[in-house]
């Protein structure tokens, strides 16, 4: 870990939020992918 | 059982129709015939508890009246199923499951209303008085623009399931409904230019 | 073939398929390699100390902000011009990315600000427009959502990007004319004036590539997931009409 | 009256989200202030509390025409006031799902808009408390106006200039309330008072919105 | 055209006064800022410019759902496209009426609500132009704003969303050119710039609001 | 002349109706027939033009052609001369004197739209037919809660005035209005569940 002095909050906070927000950006859109992908599999196997 | 004595009504502070009298008891309908503008809306308003009488009495249970008109109280953002429920829901009454038949709904229960043709929103509308389960019905003009199919559906409904169930009702329409009831010509009962009543009554 | 046929839906899914865990690898190592040479391996600014690290974020995410736009800008006109369906359908999937990297930018420009200039916002114009292009971003997503007939949607978001984008840069020089500002000029351009020093400039373009990569893969994978809602909602209206 | 509530909240977030935009428009005429006043921090922080009130009640204005409008133009209005349903619970539900898609949220995001503003640090759970105690009599008032202007058409601007008074003292307390926390002085005064019209709203005025609707639906 | 400026002027007067309630809009919130952030004198002035240019962008902003709702909703909006009007024509009416009715009035009282405000002397004549040569784009703009949430069901608040951003750049030279006038500063720039926005607009938009409203009447 | 060729129209992005082809000379009526739902309106809207087709051509003038359904774009703040005098403009037409008595609206004049009943308010509609000057009328139900007196006033005007006069009718209607024309059952054309086109064509 480098030593980032003073402004540690911040600059950990920066990575925090963004990386966060990130994560959120892309477990949504892999969750709605993942549940489409089954429901047009089930519709299409149904009909 | 509806009595009905010598009210008269008016819309826009006009009389329309004065004295009118019938009597309805229970599992019969009436059917309300007259030209345009004669006042049919104005009067099945008036006995719905919609508007004030300016005469004459209504003698049956407020709690056993319900008015139905174009504008049905139908959500166009709702599916047909949440529509009715929601009426239900407001009455204390379950859905029917009869209803989806009666209707010839069964196809739609999750279209949402906005989607559904002009007849096939009428024919929602109507469902609804097959949920809220009052006694005593107000129609006006139930069946616009309901295919011949639809109207015969709709008459079998109030014969068999309304009416059998000792319900009433009464009816205003142009078109020839197929049931078997007694009509009343409304042309008669036109207010007289100088009857009295109305908001201005004061000002004459 | 014309290029044009990628653009078909069946066609489109069958070539994004195999190609995207490898946009997804390499926009996972170009960042792992950017975010930690540039956290762990990059010395301290003299003037504004730890801070500086903020950069690998802040500069990725504001820079993928404005490009989203531009992206959503081109998929509006060829749909609007050629009707693909994709690139319309490319363009939705698309803006709540870019909706994401501007929050990004604002937040960790706003964590900077806090030790650089002694306040979290203020309004400076480059922070301005940014908010305002964060509006833009909100309006056009509940547009689209707001529209049950996807081609119409589709029709009227496209109008609205196109708009959006006149009075976009329109309101940048409104904004520059309204306040003088506190933000930095581009420090990416090659004049080797402005230039930020060499140790933090290689980092920093692993992570703008990396940033590209991952929005690359992301737009595919959403545009893939609308593809399929939109396949979902033909066959259940058949099925429906059934 | 659960089953109407749940109706208005589920027809709020289908015609176009009803939660997010109201919301929205809170967002966006924050954002418009720095624009009309310029960028200056220390004026902003001064305006800032009256104009986070402000905004707010705005925001809750402009939704307002909405609450019984659709109902009356499709009949249902009519028909719930036929229906076994109290009219005043009735009233009462909607204003409850008015404040729940405007109210709420907007008191939820006021802290980060504040921000925008420079809001003294001190101010912020003032402006929490006194948005979570003065909104939901926003909602009521405006109920009431709504009730009022039912019948006519496309009565929302109509409604905007009855109600805009009713809300002057619910305004006046809350903008005061977060002065008094900026500045660091004693707001339990402001607060109280903000309280007690909110109380009292909610106990007189379902029964004049019931009674105004009944006499527009004749 | 004429005949379709002369119906949605006679219709907003009938369908209870659009014109005065726009105004009376414009007066209510200029009335209630000073509530909102206190009555200092100095305060007050300064906030003024920004503060009538922003109320008059929301009294604008506030009508502009009926602009084409009440016509789409009763099937006009699909009967004139197809008549032989241009839409593009039919678009530069709307807005104009739009303007006649909310801008234009609005622009002849400001003056006297600027005195509420305590507004510098000298700001007064910037005032006036400012609101005649910028209200037209703030019309014209929420016309095309109205075109693209035309079809949703009470699109009213997306509206005020998707519009806004679009009136920053109008706002900002508007309220610049007051407060410069206020402050004895020269103005001309900011005039100029406005009167070119409003050039713009009315040059471009028209066809736009058209295309707009070709698509969601399909 | 009104040649339709083989179109297919869609309604929420669904193909509704498949390969509709029907010819109609000058002075004559169709009358389009089917149950509720099948499409009707949504074929009177694609031929008139307010919504584009999947497929197929309509071979007329556009600015021949006018479409006409319950939303009739009467404002009902204004009064019905005001109303009619307003679609007049926007066509250029002049308002014709013998449009009061065909519709019955002589003693209507100068009521305020809002006020009229049901039937009178759709004879307004149907007056403003008489008031653009269109050749080629496509009409959706034209006569719900018309009187029978009222619809027989309506089949004169078509007949007399507007067929007579070189133009066209296209009419979908569950009722009989009493003119002669020949019907065409649109039930047989219901599109085939498999059919290309539509919006989600390119996703099936
Ligand atoms: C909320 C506040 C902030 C916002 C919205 C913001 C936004 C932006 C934007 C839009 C860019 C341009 C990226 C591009 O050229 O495409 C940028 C670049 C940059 N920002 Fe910020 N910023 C903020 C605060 C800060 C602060 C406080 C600092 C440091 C003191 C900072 C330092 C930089 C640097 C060094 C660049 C790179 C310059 C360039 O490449 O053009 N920013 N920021
Ligand atoms: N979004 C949608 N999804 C699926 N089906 C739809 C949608 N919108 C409309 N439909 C269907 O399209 C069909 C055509 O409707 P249309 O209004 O043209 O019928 P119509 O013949 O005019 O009926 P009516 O006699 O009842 O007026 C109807 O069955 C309707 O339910
Ligand atoms: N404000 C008013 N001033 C004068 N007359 C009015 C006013 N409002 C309504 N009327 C008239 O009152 C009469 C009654 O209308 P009502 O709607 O009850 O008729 P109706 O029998 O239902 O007709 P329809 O069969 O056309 O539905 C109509 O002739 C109408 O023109
Ligand atoms: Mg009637
Ligand atoms: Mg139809």
């Amino acid at each position: 870990m480098p030593d980032l002095g003073k402004y540690a909050v911040e600059v950990l906070a920066a990575y925090g939020v963004s990386l966060g927000l990130l994560a959120v950006l892309i477990v949504l859109s892999w969750r709605r992918s993942v549940r489409m992908r089954a429901a047009l599999e089930r519709i299409e196997n149904n009909g | 059982m509806l009595r009905v004595t010598d009210v008269t009504c008016a819309r826009g502070g006009i009389p329309v129709l004065s004295e009118v009298s019938f009597d309805v008891t229970a599992s019969k309908a009436l059917i309300l015939r007259g030209p345009n503008g004669i006042g049919k809306t104005t009067l099945l308003r008036t006995l719905a508890g919609l508007q004030p009488a300016l005469g004459g009495d209504v003698d049956a249970d407020v709690d056993d009246l319900a008015y139905a008109s174009h504008a049905d109280g139908i959500k166009t953002a709702l599916s047909v199923t949440e529509n009715l429920k929601f009426w239900a829901d407001i009455y204390g009454n379950p859905v029917p499951d009869t209803i989806w038949e009666a209707f010839d709904l069964a196809d739609l229960q999750d279209r949402i209303a906005g989607t559904l043709s002009a007849g096939q929103k009428r024919r929602l509308g109507l469902a609804r008085l097959g949920v809220i389960g009052r006694k005593i019905l107000f129609l006006d003009e139930p069946t616009v623009s309901l295919d011949g199919f639809s109207v015969k559906l709709f008459a079998k409904w109030l014969q068999d399931t309304h009416l059998a169930g000792g319900g009433i009702a009464v009816i205003a329409t142009h078109i020839d409904l197929g049931i078997d009831a007694p009509e009343l010509d409304l042309t008669p009962f036109k207010a007289d230019l100088n009857i009295g009543g109305g908001a201005d009554e004061a000002f004459l | 073939m014309s290029f044009w046929e990628y653009a078909n839906p069946k066609k489109f899914m069958g070539w994004t398929a195999p190609v995207l865990p490898y946009v997804f690898g390499a926009a996972a190592l170009c960042l792992t390699v950017g975010l930690i040479w540039g956290f762990f391996f990059t010395p301290d600014d003299f003037r504004q100390g730890s801070t500086v690290k903020i950069i690998y974020l802040h500069v990725p995410a504001a820079t993928m902000a404005t490009g989203t736009w531009f992206m959503m800008l081109a998929a509006s006109l060829i749909w609007v011009v050629r009707r693909h369906h994709v690139s319309a359908l490319a363009a939705r999937a698309a803006a709540p990315i870019g909706l994401t990297m501007t929050l990004i930018g604002l937040l960790t420009g706003a964590i900077w600000g806090q030790p650089m200039w002694g306040t979290y916002w203020a309004w400076d114009p480059r922070l301005t427009s940014f908010l305002i292009l964060f509006l833009f971003y909100l309006g056009y997503i509940a547009m689209w959502e707001a529209i049950e007939d996807p081609d119409t949607a589709a029709d009227l978001t496209s109008v609205l990007c196109m708009v959006g984008s006149v009075f976009a840069i329109l309101s940048r020089y409104a904004v520059n004319f309204w306040n003088q500002g506190l933000h930095q000029g581009a420090s990416l351009s090659l004049d080797a004036e402005e230039h930020v020093s060499d140790v933090f400039w290689q980092p920093l373009v692993i992570c703008i590539v990396g940033f590209v990569l991952l929005f690359v893969g992301l737009v595919l994978m959403r545009t893939r997931t609308e593809i399929r809602a939109r396949r979902i909602r033909a066959l259940e209206a058949r099925a429906r009409r059934a | 009256m659960i089953a109407l509530l749940l109706r208005d909240l589920r027809l709020a977030v289908r015609a176009g989200g009803g939660f997010g935009l109201g919301l929205a428009f809170f967002l966006i005429v924050i954002i418009l202030v720095p624009f009309g006043v310029g960028p200056q921090v220390d004026l902003l922080t001064r305006i800032a509390p009256g104009i986070l009130w402000i905004a707010s009640l705005l925001a809750a204005l402009l939704s307002l025409d909405r609450i019984f409008a659709l109902d009356f133009e499709d009949g249902s209005l009519g028909l719930l006031a036929t229906s076994p349903l109290p009219l005043e619970g009735a009233a009462l539900m909607k204003a409850l799902a008015h404040w729940i898609t405007t109210g709420l949220p907007l008191t939820i995001v006021a802290p980060a808009l504040g921000f925008l503003l420079s809001l003294a640090p001190e101010a912020y759970s003032y402006l929490l408390l006194s948005l979570l105690l003065g909104t939901p009599a926003l909602s009521m008032i405006g109920t009431f106006g709504a009730a009022l202007t039912v019948g006519l058409r496309r009565g929302g601007l109509l409604l905007s200039l009855l109600v805009l008074p009713l809300y002057v003292p619910t305004l006046i307390f809350g903008a005061e309330a977060v002065r008094r926390g900026a500045d660091g002085l004693d707001a339990t005064g402001a607060l109280i008072l903000l309280g007690t019209i909110t109380a009292g709203c909610f106990a007189l005025l379902p029964f004049a919105t019931a009674a105004t609707l009944r006499m527009n639906l004749r």
